[in-house]
């Protein structure tokens, strides 16, 4: 069923595009540049806009014109499969995105069913073929919050997280580890995405008297848990998820962030890094980005750079079409040293955890520290 | 003559305004009641409720023995009871036979069900209102306008076309507040006259008006209120001799 | 009972946010009849420009008085150009042309601010207050003084001053009014402008405790539509009950109930008392009758 | 002689076959499976703005709130199709009887409500269903979404070919629109407006009008629940956001920038809406290399613009291709004797 | 003097004034009559403004006041008191009248005060309910409020859209007799349409009759009242 589909719609999208002249690879993108998960996809279209034009610089690869097409899904995940079907039409050869998990998986069938390759940048925990996951599992971020938490000898936390895709996604994976590890989860709060004080919630957690406290959100979302949590008085650790490792929480939780830690990506504390091919490989990233558009990426950029390194690499080694982009990324992917961790693709759960740290705050900067 | 509508003590508060006070009358069959007063008198007021448009403070209203007050509004047009309002209520985006044809609703059976799926009644409930409106238009002689929109005629045919509406399914009873109030004399006249036509056949009527002329003219019988009491009742002759309505209401000359 | 000190104070708190976001609402709809949705994108616009103002190292007080004459500015040029051209059409048209303004100012937010929430310093640096066992924060009691006093202030504007009876004027007989030689063009400029000062004095005052994002408007404006509503559309002081009404309600059914379902209760409570009271619960008489 | 129908309202055959022939055409011209999606999706779209456009544009009531039926029956064919097996056929018609029941029962007091407060009211109800479809996680599988949705197919026939999906869409589309055409054209739509420009007088007519508010309310969630099954089936993954207030606001703008006052113009709003936003992207992306947030602002500009300058919406300039002023038809044969009695009444006024 | 020429108005694609000529002299009151739909309330709405003429002049006092919006045209010195009354249902009956004196409110509040009391004199019924919203008046008290209002701005003109509508007979001789004492007093120029022809024609001291959006005929009081044609068709009196 799902074969006799793909062919034709791959056969109908190459009949489609005449013009490509056969020399242009295209190859997809669908992020949330605008809408409420801007703050996460934003950089990744900023990303797409960087590696466009040092394509363009270089020639291409092998003297092949790669051509990038955004679509802005603007965080509606109807928006994002008709982008999904605007790239197949358009014949694209591999696709990157989306920025959300859930919009990731509204787009899944799509994307497969076409026969294209798609490299997530959100975690989905995918087990279809052809879908390739560049964001580090809930699981590996959970693996590291208990590391975290065993060293304290912490073994009662709460959790708290924002009422939207990103945010709900957390806490079962965390669950498992938790259990596994006799960690207790004493108190579960939710907070509308856009809401604008979450002093109740916290209110309810002290009532559980946690050890820790672990806050699954994006900005502005987490920097305002942040901040009613210092003014409520706490005095425990505050542990934030990755989709707010970004220059725009530190802001928010400026002058009054002792003890708030956050899953966060190297890439944002590149210069603390030791000297190595990881540490090339992000200063690069971060340098060019910020050339470019005067602010710093982050993780997300980071998952998305991934994406399109692994198919320049297909490229490279000589794979033109989705089929071979596919068979390379599937089988000839192995200990590559990306941008967020180390991909096997065999395993298509992501990388693994070497492209992230627990990281603290110093002098309102990310403060790394080895583990 | 067999009684048609008992107003028993009907009583209005408005916070500290007594606008209407203890009020008794009786409409027969076949009758022309006007009711008349000074501005503020508390005419509309109890109209309304009459209608049932606002509960009475005290008193109650029955219609041939059954009991209107505390009705809801929708319920008194299948017992046959129709009205007017002071202030006008057309349906201003519709046309002008579309107006009259919306008088037509309790005869119709059409409901949604029946209207989605184009049943054979809704072809028949059409014709019928088409044809009960046409008539009252050309009885009110608007049909050359029907195809106006309602809101763009001029204040005195909407007035006409309200009227129309109003008896467009044959009511026994119906309520005019001020029928003639913006009508010149002439048009008056042919107000007064669909009236009368009615009035023949059976319809009664109760209304409230300015125009003593046509008051005198028209009524079988008068109520008058001052302050929102009943200070007088009786025929035309009556009422025009009456010394207490002269010096209320009617002035010296006025009739 | 510290808990309930807390719920109560953390409700007012985000109830006078609704609020300031209320009287915007309340001050455009009683002059002019239009629901403004753009209404939260005032506050947003206010508070970016304010935050750039300090950014750009104007001092605080006079970045405050900039961005509201900004955000008044582009008050009074949306109804100049949008507003007015539309001015005799139906409610449900302006309702529509709100909502793309309110599109259209969030885009613009985005492409001059971006995506990251952006910082205001407090106006008054103080630790959390603690009250009775619950955690005040200085910046709520900023917000509780400009409320009262905006509250104060407006009340006596429309209710007490000549210009304000010819401002309901406009709104309920805008015909009638320009016969009585009332430019109503004028007022509903004047609406705009006002709700758009309202507005942005509203993302000022709130900005320092929830950062100023170019999307805060949507919810805040929401709830503060729903504030106004449930106080009764026609003044300023019921529309100001009914949003600390719906932050308390937001606050106890957090508390007591779930945060999870926090939300659904208060609306489920709100569309109860609108059923008990359909004209909402501090309406004023309108003088409509038969 | 016009049939009373026509006279009444004018004609509908021509814009009924012209969307026929539109619908039977586009496929000879498009072989793009994005312009596919997007015209299974107008179509999707058009089943719950011809409902809205009857209580909105003829009832006079405002809903921003139908994004919850739609969710409604999106959410009940993917559990009962999905989670429980059923046939998907069947868990369409269940998700539209419950929507259309629990609508009824809503709507029995908040269309008490009025304006404003109606508009609240409907927004609460949004939320309210949106909060339920992440809180209930078990069964709506929560902020995550509902993923496993099968596909349909019908006689054996696997939806599943873009053709077949949008035939299959525009033929239900198509059938709403003549339910709701025909409801138009009676006297329930003659009624329907007149609870629009004043309810008492209706009221005093005899019109149970909150009896008739209530049915179209139920009947146009109805509508939505089963355009939210169809979106279902068709996207396979569903999750909350989909059905938030944000869409019922989209609805509201596709039946006003396509004309409230009429079915077709809800059909047309919800098109053009659709294509406006990709003809932006296509456009900006082409020939000014503009990314999302400008997008977003020049959308934002063309609905306000529309909304200025067309305030009866886009529908007027089409209409003119259809249908011909009814004045100018002469009066249809209706009956000779009264035109002549009118002339007379009008020299009658002249002789002055 | 208040002088017309060649006034036509349209609404929309139609035509509702012709070529309309008339004057009003000082210390005058002008009646003007027709049917329904004559055209009566479209002219009183154009020369205030509402509605902007297609055509022709109007002048105030060799002032021309054709081309301005109504809130321009009532500082001028003309008020209106429009058909329906259209009291400010949601502000109370003071609010009402003092509004009434918008024009000249800010340059003179004294005058404002003046003028209110001078209405409560002149219209007990509005006294008693000072402080009642306009919207809960009755109808005809509503009248006398609208009445009231257009007068308080002292205008040099004063148009009444139909101001008996609705009221008792005691009440219309009231305000007809009103209209005549203000005429002397004050020298104020009245227009008078009245569907209520008789009343109107008895303080009248000039007719113009209107019919489909044209001048029919004009005349004194004593000519007006006495042509069999007005007779027939608006006052009522039946002819073979
Ligand atoms: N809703 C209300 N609130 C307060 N007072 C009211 C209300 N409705 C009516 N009144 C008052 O009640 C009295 C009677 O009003 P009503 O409208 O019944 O008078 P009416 O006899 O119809 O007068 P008219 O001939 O002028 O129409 C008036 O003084 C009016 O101001
Ligand atoms: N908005 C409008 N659109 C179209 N036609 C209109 C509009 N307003 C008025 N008319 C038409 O203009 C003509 C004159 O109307 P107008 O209201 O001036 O009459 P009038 O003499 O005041 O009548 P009445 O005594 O009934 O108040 C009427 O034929 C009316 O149908
Ligand atoms: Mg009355
Ligand atoms: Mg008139």
């Amino acid at each position: 069923n799902t074969q006799t589909n793909s062919s034709s719609s791959t056969g109908e999208s190459s009949q489609g595009e005449a013009g490509g002249a056969g020399d242009v690879i295209k190859i997809g993108a669908i992020f949330s540049e605008t809408g409420p998960a801007s703050t996460l996809g934003k950089t990744q279209a900023n990303l797409v806009k960087l590696l466009q034009k040092q394509l363009d610089e270089q020639g291409g690869i092998d003297g092949k014109k790669i051509q990038i097409i955004m679509q802005d899904y603007e965080t509606d995940d109807t928006k994002a499969v008709v982008a999904a079907d605007k790239l197949i039409s358009e014949g694209v050869v591999a696709i990157v995105g989306a920025t959300q998990s859930s919009t990731t998986m509204a787009i899944v069938p799509k994307i497969t069913g076409a026969g294209i390759p798609l490299m997530t940048t959100a975690p989905i925990n995918p087990d279809t073929k052809g879908v390739f996951q560049m964001a580090p599992s809930n699981v590996t971020a959970g693996e590291l919050i208990k590391d975290f938490l065993q060293e304290r000898n912490i073994s009662k936390i709460a959790w708290i997280n924002a009422r939207d895709g990103y945010g709900v996604d957390g806490l079962p994976s965390f669950e498992k580890v938790a259990a596994e590890n006799n960690i207790e989860i004493v108190a579960h709060e939710e907070f509308d995405a856009n809401a604008t004080d979450m002093t109740i919630q916290l209110t309810n957690i002290r009532k559980a008297n946690p050890e820790a406290i672990i806050v699954w959100s994006r900005t502005p979302g987490a920097g305002i848990v942040a901040r009613n949590f210092k003014s409520l008085g706490f005095d425990i650790p505050m542990i934030q998820a990755n989709a707010a490792a970004n220059q725009g929480f530190l802001d928010q939780v400026k002058d009054d962030n002792e003890e708030i830690f956050i899953v966060g990506a190297k890439l944002s504390v590149v210069d603390q890094l030791p000297a190595g091919p990881q540490k090339d490989n992000l200063m690069k990233l971060r340098d060019d980005y910020k050339a470019m558009f005067n602010s710093e990426p982050d993780n997300f950029t980071a998952h998305a750079a991934d994406g399109f390194n692994l198919i320049f690499e297909a490229i490279k080694a000589g794979n033109t079409t989705s089929e071979q982009i596919a068979e390379y990324l599937q089988n000839n992917v192995n200990d590559y040293l990306g941008l967020s961790g180390t991909f096997n693709t065999k395993s298509y759960v992501g990388p693994n955890e070497d492209g992230f740290s627990m990281l603290a705050i110093e002098n309102n900067t990310w403060k790394f520290s080895e583990q | 003559m067999s009684n048609l509508l008992t107003v028993n003590g009907l009583t209005k508060q408005f916070g500290g305004v007594l606008a209407v006070s203890d009020v008794s009358f009786e409409v027969n069959k076949g009758e022309i009641v006007a009711v008349i007063g000074p501005n503020g008198a508390g005419k509309t007021t109890l109209f309304n409720m009459i209608s049932c448009f606002m509960p009475p403070t005290k008193g109650e209203v029955h219609y041939k023995g059954t009991r209107l007050t505390g009705q809801k509004i929708p319920n008194l047009a299948p017992l046959g009871i129709s009205r007017t309002f002071q202030n006008l209520q057309i349906f201003e985006n519709m046309t002008v036979l579309e107006n009259v044809m919306m008088g037509t609703h309790v005869k119709l059976k059409t409901n949604v069900l029946s209207a989605a799926f184009k049943l054979p009644r809704v072809k028949k409930d059409e014709k019928m209102a088409f044809e009960m409106a046409m008539e009252v238009l050309k009885f009110v002689e608007l049909e050359d306008l029907m195809f106006e929109k309602a809101g763009q005629l001029s204040y005195g045919m909407q007035k006409q076309l309200e009227f129309a509406r109003a008896i467009v399914y044959n009511p026994e009873f119906i309520m005019l507040d001020e029928p003639m109030a913006g009508l010149n004399d002439t048009e008056t006249n042919r107000m007064a006259g669909y009236i009368q036509r009615l009035k023949n056949k059976g319809t009664s009527f109760l209304f409230v008006e300015h125009k003593m002329a046509t008051v005198m003219e028209l009524a079988d019988r008068i109520v008058v209120i001052d302050f929102g009491k009943k200070i007088a009742e009786g025929t035309p002759d009556e009422i025009q001799r009456n010394e207490k309505v002269i010096a209320a209401y009617l002035g010296e000359e006025a009739v | 009972m510290d808990l309930i000190m807390q719920y109560i104070v953390t409700g007012l708190t985000v109830g006078s946010i609704y609020a300031l976001i209320a009287i915007g609402f309340v001050t455009i709809y009683n002059i002019t009849g239009v629901l403004n949705f753009a209404q939260g994108e005032f506050a947003m616009i206010g508070a970016l420009t304010c935050i750039t103002f300090v950014n750009a190292g104007l001092p605080m007080f006079i970045s405050i008085v900039l961005a509201i004459v900004a955000t008044a500015i582009i008050g009074f040029a949306i109804e100049r150009t949008a507003i007015s051209q539309a001015r005799n059409s139906s409610v449900m048209n302006l309702i529509v042309i709100t909502v793309g303004l309110s599109i259209f100012l969030k885009g613009l937010g985005l492409i001059i601010w971006g995506t990251y929430p952006k910082q205001l310093a407090p106006i008054i640096r103080m630790d959390p207050i603690n009250f009775m066992g619950a955690v005040i924060n200085p910046q709520s009691i900023v917000i509780f003084i400009v409320l009262a006093i905006l509250l104060f202030v407006l009340y006596v504007f429309f209710d007490k001053t000549y210009i304000g009876s010819a401002l309901k004027a406009s709104e309920k007989n805008p015909r009638a009014a320009r016969l009585m030689g009332i430019n109503t063009k004028t007022m509903s400029a004047l609406a705009f402008t006002l709700a758009a000062a309202l507005g942005a004095i509203a993302g000022i005052m709130i900005s320092p405790l929830t950062d100023a994002t170019y999307e805060m408007g949507f919810l805040i404006g929401i709830k503060g539509f729903v504030g106004m509503v449930i106080g009764g559309m026609n003044n300023i002081s019921g529309a100001v009950m009914g949003a600390l009404l719906v932050g308390l309600l937001e606050a106890f059914s957090g508390g007591f109930v779930s945060t999870f379902y926090s939300d659904a209760i208060t609306f489920l409570v709100l569309i109860v008392v609108l059923f008990l009271k359909p004209n909402g619960l501090f309406a004023r008489a309108t003088g409509e009758r038969v | 002689m016009t049939k009373l129908e026509n006279i009444l309202y004018g004609n509908r055959l021509k814009p009924l076959l012209v969307l026929a022939a539109i619908i039977l055409l586009l496929p000879t011209f498009v072989k793009s499976q994005y312009i596919f999606t997007i015209l299974i999706l107008i179509g999707i779209y058009a089943i719950v703005t011809v409902g809205l456009s009857l209580l909105i544009g003829y009832a006079g009531q405002i809903s921003l709130g139908h994004a919850a039926f739609f969710g409604i029956g999106a959410y009940a064919s993917a559990i009962l199709s999905g989670t429980h097996q059923m046939s998907p056929w069947l868990a369409m018609l269940i998700g539209m009887v419950a929507t259309f029941i629990l609508a009824y029962i809503i709507g029995i007091p908040i269309l008490k409500l009025k304006g404003h407060f109606l508009a609240l009211a409907t927004i609460g109800i949004n939320i309210i269903v949106y909060i339920l479809l992440l809180g209930l996680n078990n069964i709506t599988g929560g902020a995550a979404g509902f993923v496993g949705i099968p596909i349909l197919t019908l006689f054996g026939f696997s939806l599943n070919d873009k053709l077949f999906f949008y035939f299959f869409v525009w033929i239900v589309a198509f059938l709403i629109i003549i339910l709701s055409t025909n409801i138009v054209r009676s006297h329930v739509g003659r009624l329907l407006r007149s609870i629009h420009d004043s309810e008492i007088a209706t009221e005093t007519l005899g019109v149970q009008v909150s009896k008739y508010k209530v049915a179209i309310f139920a009947l146009s969630a109805a509508f939505a629940s089963i355009a939210g099954s169809i979106y279902a089936h068709y996207i396979t993954f569903i999750s909350p956001p989909t059905f938030y207030i944000t869409k019922s606001i989209l609805f509201l703008i596709m039946v006003m920038v396509g004309g409230a006052s009429s079915v077709w113009g809800a059909v047309l709003g919800t098109a053009i809406i659709m294509f406006l936003n990709e003809l932006i992207r296509f456009v900006g992306h082409t020939y000014f290399g503009i990314s999302g947030e400008v997008e977003i602002v020049v959308y934002g500009l063309i609905i306000i613009l529309i909304m200025m300058y067309l305030p009866k919406g886009l529908l007027p300039l089409f209409s003119q291709i259809f249908q011909k002023k009814r004045k100018n038809e002469p009066i249809p044969a209706i009956d000779e004797n009264h035109v002549t009695s009118s002339t007379s009444k009008v020299s009658s006024q002249e002789g002055v | 003097m208040l002088n017309v020429q060649g006034l036509s108005t349209h609404i929309g694609k139609i035509q509702i004034l012709h070529d309309i000529d008339f004057h009003v002299n000082k210390g005058e009151i002008v009646a003007i009559i027709g049917a329904n739909g004559a055209g009566k309330s479209t002219l009183l709405n154009t020369l205030a403004g509402l509605i902007q003429p297609s055509a022709g002049t109007v002048t105030l006092e060799d002032e021309v006041i054709s081309g301005f919006p109504a809130n321009k045209v009532v500082g001028k010195g003309l008020s209106l008191v429009p058909e329906g009354r259209q009291v400010f249902s949601n502000l109370t009956v003071k609010e009402n009248l003092l509004l009434g004196m918008f024009s000249k409110y800010y340059k003179n509040k004294n005058l404002a005060y003046e003028n209110l009391n001078k209405m409560i004199e002149m219209f007990p019924n509005l006294n008693k309910h000072l402080h009642n919203l306009g919207g809960n008046l009755s109808g005809g008290e509503q009248q006398m409020l609208a009445v009231a209002r257009g007068l308080m701005s002292n205008p040099k003109i004063i148009l009444l859209d139909e101001p008996s509508m609705g009221l008792a007979p005691l009440v219309v001789k009231e305000i007809l007799d009103a209209l005549v004492v203000i005429k002397e007093q004050l020298g104020t120029m009245v227009i008078l349409v009245e569907q209520n022809v008789k009343a109107a024609l008895k303080v009248a001291d000039r007719a113009y009759v209107i019919d489909q959006g044209r001048i029919l005929l004009n005349g004194t009081r004593e000519e007006i009242s006495s042509n069999p044609q007005v007779m027939s068709a608006y006052l009522g009196v039946k002819m073979a």
